[in-house]
C-alpha cells in the first residue's frame, strides 16, 4: 500500500503566481516541468520558469486555460505523467480528472467523485449536513427562470440572502440581496457571471450571516486513509467577497474552538472519501457559531501563511500525496509557531470602486529580509492585461506574534515598488491602521466601513514631489546644446542617437 | 521657475531655485533645501527634502502629476509658470476636468447601458455595466446632471480613457 | 536593574545589505531612521530606506564610512539616540564607541574594553588562552620591519602559517605562507592591505591548520549576566579566505561537538564582559580537534542562517539587548529546525580568478515563494562600482532538512537574474553539485579543487541563443519603414522621437 | 540570414529563416523551430526550442555575445554572412583577440609593476598588481612570451579595458 509511485514529469494547468509556486515546488523535488501558456501569457514567468512550455491557445481562458482537450494532448505529447491544477481553471472539474485518468496521467488532487461531492456547494451542503456538521440554511434552484419558485425558496431560506455559483469561488457570480425587491435581477447577474467565468450559470440562496467572521481550516489526507486538520485561516477583510488579507491563528479563534472546526473539517473532508490538500471553509458567527459553507477541493490562494506557521510545504505534500506517500503528521502533528499574515496585492484602485489597473510595470522591487516570503509572477516591464485575475503579488509575512508580524507586514509593504500600476497597497496600508484590525475585533465588513484616504493641506510632500517632478520635466526636454561651432546637423545628431538604440 | 500646484483643495505656488548645494524650494516663503535624485535613470525619483528621504514615482496625465508613493497615490494639477500664462493670456477657462464627462478608467466591454440620453440621473446612480477582469463593473454618476450623450452600446469594447457618457449640469436641462 | 531604555531614532552607520537589514530591523521595531551615505551612494537602497540621510563625505571609505567626527555630527545633528555599526567599517572600533558614549548616544554592540580584548587577535588569544579554550600557535610582531625578529617568530609558530591583520577580517589583510622565503613579503603586503582596509598596519602570525573546518559559534549576552549560544555555522567554503556559502547546522558537527563548542564560546563571551551579538570563530581540524581563531564582536554577514534555524531575530535583539531587555532564550532555548544555507552572490567573474565585476543592473529578478530570504542592496539600473565590497546579495534558504535545503538554493539560484554583472552563481552551483559538498565532507580547500566550468560542444543551446541575439540585433538596428509617399522628413521624425523621450 | 558561430573549440555555420510559424534555425542540417520573445523590451530574451524553454540576457563586447543563462556565463564569437564576407574579401586576419594583449578587464589602480619591457615571462607569471575593491589583484601572464611594451606605471588609474601589457610570442624574442 505504501508503495512509491515517482513523478517524473508534471505539466502545470495553469499560470501566473500558483503556476510559478508549482513549478518550484517541482524542481525542488527533482521533479521536470512543463508550463502551458496563451497567447496572451507568451513571456510570463511561469513560462520561462519551467523545463518546457506548450502553447495552447488564445487569450480567453475558454480558448486555452479550460480546454481540456488541449492541455490534455500536451501532457501526452510531452510524456507528462502528472497534472497539478492549481487552483481556479480546470482545478475543481471532474470531467478533466476523469480524462486524464483515462490515459493514465495522475491529477494531483482528490478523486472526481470527492470533487463532484463537494464541487458543487449544494451536494456539498447535503453531504456535510448529514456527517453532523451545522450548515447555513440555503436553498437549491431547479429552475432560476420560475420566478415564483425562486421567490419561494428566498422565503424559505430568510433575508438578508446571498445568491452563489454552484461551480464557484473567488466571489465570482456572488449577490447580496436585502430587499426581495432585487431577487429576481441578483439570480440573473449572478448566473451570468457564473457562466462567464464557470462555464456554468447554476445558482444558488444561501442565509446570509450578519457580522460573521470567515474562518478556514486546511486539511491534509493521504490514500491510506489519514487525515489532518493544520489549524484555521482568518480571511474576514474581503472587499466584494474577495479576499484580501488572510492570517493566522485567528484573533477570534480558541484553542477549544479550534480543535472542534478541526475535527468538523476532517469529518467533512473524510465523508466524501477525500485525498489531497483541500480547505473547509465556516463562517464564525458574532454569537461563537460556526458554519459549513463549502469546502474547496484544491490548493488555495492563501496557503502560504499556513506553510509558514506549521512549517510544512502543502504543494510539495500534494505531490508526495499523489505518489502515495503516507503523511507523517497524524501521529506527530507539527507544532505551530509565531503569526502569519498575507496581503493580496492587486492591480486595482481601491478609491474608484476597485476599477482593475492595467498598464506596464516599470522596474519593480519586492521586499526582503527576515520573516517575508514573496509568491508572485510579476516581473519588470510585464504587461498588466485584463484577461485574467489582477493578483500580482502574494506578500507572506511571519513572526514571533501578531503585533510584530503586523509590523513587518508594514515594513514589507513600504519596500514595495510596482511603478506603473495602481495597487491596493494603500487600502491594505489603512487596514493594517483601522483600530478594528489591530485589535483583532473584525468581520467580514471591515473594508465595508474603512475610512478612505485623505489628503492633508499641511502636507507639502506631494506639493513639493510634484514641482520637482514637472521640473525635471521641463529640463529634460529642453533641447540639448549644441557645442560652440559645430557643423553636425540636427538630421546627423538624431541619426546617431537612433543608431546607438539599436 | 515658478509651479502652480493644485492639491487637497488648495492652489499653491512652489518656486525652485538653484542654491550653492542642489535645488531650493521654496512654498510659503519657507525654503526647503532639496537634493533630487533619478533611481534607476526612469521616472522613479528620490528627494532629500529638510532631511527627510522620500521616494516615488511620477507619470504625467492629462497635465496632472500623478505620484506613486510608498503608501499612497495622489494625483496633483501643476502648471508651470509659462503655461499658465499663455493658458490665461488666450483666454483660456479654468484648467481641471468638466466634472460631467464619465470616461473609461480600463478597458473592457459594455455588458448593459443602464440611461438614455436626455434622462436626468442623481449622484452614484449606475449609468451602465462595465466587464473587464472577469468582474462586472458598475460605472455611477459623479455628480447629479442630466445625460446629454451616450456614447457605447451593449457589446462595445472600450479603452481606457473613452468616452462612455456625457452630464449636463442639472439647471442646464 | 531590568528598566528598559528605549531607543527611539537610530543612526545606521553603514552601506549596503548590512544597513538595509538594519533599517528593516529599525522600524519594525518602531524605530525612527537615519542612514548615512557617501557621494557614491546617494541613491542606495538604504538611503531610500530611512527615514532621514546625510552624505558623510566621498566615497573612499576613509572619506565618508570611516569618518568617526562627521558620523558622530550626524547622530547629534538629527537627534539620534543609538548607532548600529553593522560589520566592517567602524564595527569593531573602540574609539568610535567611546566617542559616542562621551555624547550620550547608544553604541549598539559590546562595550568598549570587550572590542579592545577580542578586537585585536592577539589579546584575544591571550584572553580565552587564559580561560581554558584551545588555541592555534601563533606570535604576535613588535616589530615587521625587524626581519629577524619576523623569522624567529614564524619558526616558533611552525610552517606553513597565516599573515593575518590584527584589526581585520573577511580575508582582507591575510596571506599564506608555506615557503620560508616568502615570509617577509607577505608580512609587508598584509600589513599594505590592512593599512588601506582597516587604518592599522598591525599584523601578526599563525599557525595554518591543515585541511580544517571553518566552524563559528552564535553568541548572544544582556547587560545582566546571561549569555547564551545558538549552534554553529558552517563556513568553510571560502575563496581567498572570503566566505561564499554557509550551513547550520555543520555536517561535521555531532551533538556532543556542539554542546562542547557552544560552552567554549560562552566562556569566551565571558572572559571579556561581553554584551550583544557575537561570533567565536574555530577551526576544527580533521582530528575533531578545534581551536579558537578570533571573536568577532559584530553582527556577521551569515547571521541570517542561524536566524532561520533558531526563529531567532538576532539583529532585533541586538537592539533589544541595547535597550536593557534580558534576553529570555536562556532557561527556555529555542528548538532549532530544519537546515539552513547562505549562498553570497557577488560581482565578481569566478573565471577569471575572481576579478570584481563592474557595471550597471538591468533589470534585475530575485527568487521567492516557501524558504526563500533575499537580504540584499541590489536594483534594477544600479551602477556597480568598486569602492566597496562586491557583495549584491545574500540568498539565505531554509528547509526541512539539508537535501532539500540544497535542492531549494539550486531552484532559487536560476530564479536569479542580474544581468549586466557577472556573478559567481555559477561557482555557487558548481559547488552544490561538487561530491564532497553533496557529502558534507568537506574542508576550506573545496574552492581550490573545485573542476572549472566546461563547455560541452554538443550542447547546441549557446550556439542558437547567439545567433538569435544576433539576428534579433540585426533586425532592430534596420532603419523603420517609413510610410509610402510620407511627406515628413527624416528631421521632423526625429524631432518628434525627441519630443516623446521627454 | 547565415551566422557562423565560434564555441566550444568548433565553428558551426547557423542558418536563421523564417518559418510558418515562427523562426526555423537550421544547425548541422537538423531544423529547430524556435520561438522567440523579448522579456522585458530590452535585452532578456526568451526561446521556446524544441519546446524547451531558455532563458538569456545576451550583450555583445568586440564583436562577441556574452551570453547570461540562469547557471552560467558563456562569450561565443559570431559573425553574420555579410560581415564575414566583407571580412574576408578586404584580406582581413583571422577573427579573435590576439592572445598575448593584456588588458585590463577592470577599473582600478595600478599598485606594483612587476616586469620590464625586454623580460621575458612564463604563463602564470604576475604581471602587476592592480587595486579594486579593497583588494590586491596579481594579473597574470596569459601565456609565455616576451614582454614588448608596458602601458602603465604604478599609481596609475586604468579603465576597463584599458591596455596594460603586450607580449610578444617567445620565438619573436
Amino acid at each position: 500500500m505504501t508503495e512509491r509511485r515517482p513523478i517524473k514529469k508534471l505539466l502545470v494547468a495553469n499560470r501566473g503566481e500558483i503556476a510559478v509556486r508549482i513549478i518550484r515546488a517541482a524542481h525542488e523535488a527533482g521533479i521536470r516541468t512543463v508550463a502551458i501558456y496563451s497567447e496572451a501569457d507568451r513571456t510570463s514567468m511561469h513560462v520561462r520558469g519551467a523545463y518546457e512550455a506548450v502553447c495552447v491557445g488564445g487569450p480567453a481562458p475558454g480558448d486555452s486555460y479550460l480546454r481540456v482537450d488541449r492541455i490534455l494532448e500536451a501532457a501526452k505529447a510531452t510524456g507528462c505523467d502528472a497534472v497539478h491544477p492549481g487552483y481556479g481553471f480546470l482545478a475543481e472539474n471532474a470531467e478533466f480528472v476523469e480524462a486524464l485518468e483515462a490515459e493514465g496521467i495522475r491529477f494531483i488532487g482528490p478523486p472526481a467523485d470527492a470533487i463532484r461531492a463537494m464541487g458543487d456547494k449544494v451536494t456539498a451542503r447535503r453531504t456535510v449536513d448529514a456527517s453532523g456538521v451545522p450548515v447555513v440554511p440555503g436553498a437549491e434552484l431547479a429552475d432560476p427562470e420560475n420566478e415564483t419558485a425562486v421567490k419561494a425558496a428566498a422565503v424559505g431560506v430568510g433575508y438578508p440572502l446571498l445568491v452563489k455559483a454552484s461551480a464557484g469561488g473567488g466571489g465570482k457570480g456572488m449577490r447580496l440581496v436585502r430587499d426581495p425587491a432585487d431577487l429576481l435581477e441578483a439570480v440573473q447577474r449572478a448566473g451570468s457571471e457564473a457562466l462567464t467565468a464557470f462555464g456554468d450559470a447554476t445558482v444558488y440562496l444561501e442565509r446570509f450571516v450578519e457580522e460573521p467572521r470567515h474562518i478556514e481550516i486546511q486539511v491534509l489526507a493521504d490514500e491510506h486513509g489519514n487525515t489532518v486538520a493544520f489549524g484555521e485561516r482568518e480571511c474576514s477583510v474581503q472587499r466584494r467577497h474577495q479576499k484580501v488579507i488572510e492570517e493566522t491563528p485567528s484573533p477570534a479563534v480558541t484553542p477549544e474552538l479550534r480543535a472542534e472546526m478541526e475535527q468538523a473539517a476532517v469529518s467533512a473532508a473524510k465523508s466524501c472519501g477525500y485525498v489531497g490538500a483541500g480547505t473547509v471553509e465556516f463562517l464564525l458567527g458574532a454569537d461563537g457559531g460556526f458554519y459549513f459553507l463549502e469546502m474547496n477541493t484544491r490548493i488555495q490562494v492563501e496557503h502560504p501563511i499556513t506553510e509558514l506557521r506549521y512549517g510544512v510545504d502543502l504543494v510539495a505534500w500534494q505531490i508526495k500525496v499523489a505518489e502515495g506517500i503516507p503523511i507523517p503528521f497524524v501521529d506527530a502533528p507539527t507544532v505551530p509557531e509565531g503569526h502569519a499574515i498575507e496581503a493580496r496585492i492587486c492591480a486595482e484602485d481601491a478609491d474608484q470602486g476597485f476599477l482593475p489597473s492595467t498598464g506596464t510595470l516599470g522596474a519593480i522591487q519586492l521586499p526582503g529580509g527576515p520573516g517575508i516570503r514573496c509568491d508572485g509572477h510579476v516581473f519588470s516591464g510585464q504587461e498588466i492585461t485584463l484577461y485574467y485575475d489582477n493578483l500580482l503579488l502574494k506578500l507572506i509575512v511571519h513572526a514571533e506574534d501578531r503585533p510584530r508580524a503586523i509590523a513587518r507586514l508594514r515594513r514589507a509593504l513600504f519596500e514595495v515598488r510596482l511603478p506603473g500600476i495602481t495597487t491596493n497597497i494603500p487600502l491594505i496600508l489603512r487596514t493594517l491602521d483601522d483600530p478594528r484590525f489591530v485589535s483583532g475585533n473584525y468581520d467580514t465588513s471591515i473594508l465595508d466601513d474603512l475610512p478612505g484616504a485623505k489628503d492633508d493641506p499641511e502636507d507639502l510632500v506631494p506639493v513639493i514631489a510634484a514641482a520637482l517632478a514637472k521640473h525635471r520635466r521641463v529640463r529634460k526636454t529642453a533641447p540639448p546644446p549644441t557645442p560652440a561651432g559645430s557643423q553636425v546637423s540636427a538630421w546627423v545628431r538624431a541619426g546617431r542617437d537612433w543608431w546607438r538604440r539599436g | 521657475m515658478k509651479y502652480y500646484v493644485e492639491w487637497a483643495g488648495a492652489t499653491r505656488v512652489v518656486e525652485i531655485r538653484s542654491g550653492a548645494d542642489g535645488l531650493v524650494v521654496v512654498v510659503d516663503d519657507v525654503e526647503h533645501p532639496v537634493d533630487v535624485a533619478t533611481v534607476d535613470g526612469g521616472e522613479l525619483l528620490n528627494l532629500i527634502v529638510d532631511g527627510e528621504s522620500v521616494t516615488y514615482a511620477a507619470r504625467f496625465e492629462n497635465g496632472d502629476a500623478v505620484l506613486s508613493f510608498h503608501d499612497r497615490e495622489v494625483r496633483v494639477g501643476i502648471e508651470d509658470e509659462r503655461t499658465r500664462m499663455a493658458r490665461l493670456a488666450t483666454g483660456g477657462g479654468p484648467k481641471g476636468k468638466a466634472k460631467t464627462d464619465v470616461k473609461s478608467v480600463m478597458p473592457g466591454v459594455v455588458k448593459e447601458v443602464r440611461v438614455a440620453e436626455g434622462e436626468s440621473v442623481s449622484n452614484g446612480q449606475p449609468l451602465l455595466i462595465l466587464e473587464a477582469m472577469k468582474m462586472e463593473n458598475e460605472i455611477r454618476a459623479p455628480a447629479d446632471g442630466l445625460v446629454e450623450k451616450v456614447h457605447v452600446a451593449p457589446g462595445q469594447a472600450v479603452d481606457k480613457g473613452a468616452p462612455l457618457v456625457n452630464l449636463k449640469p442639472p439647471e442646464a436641462g
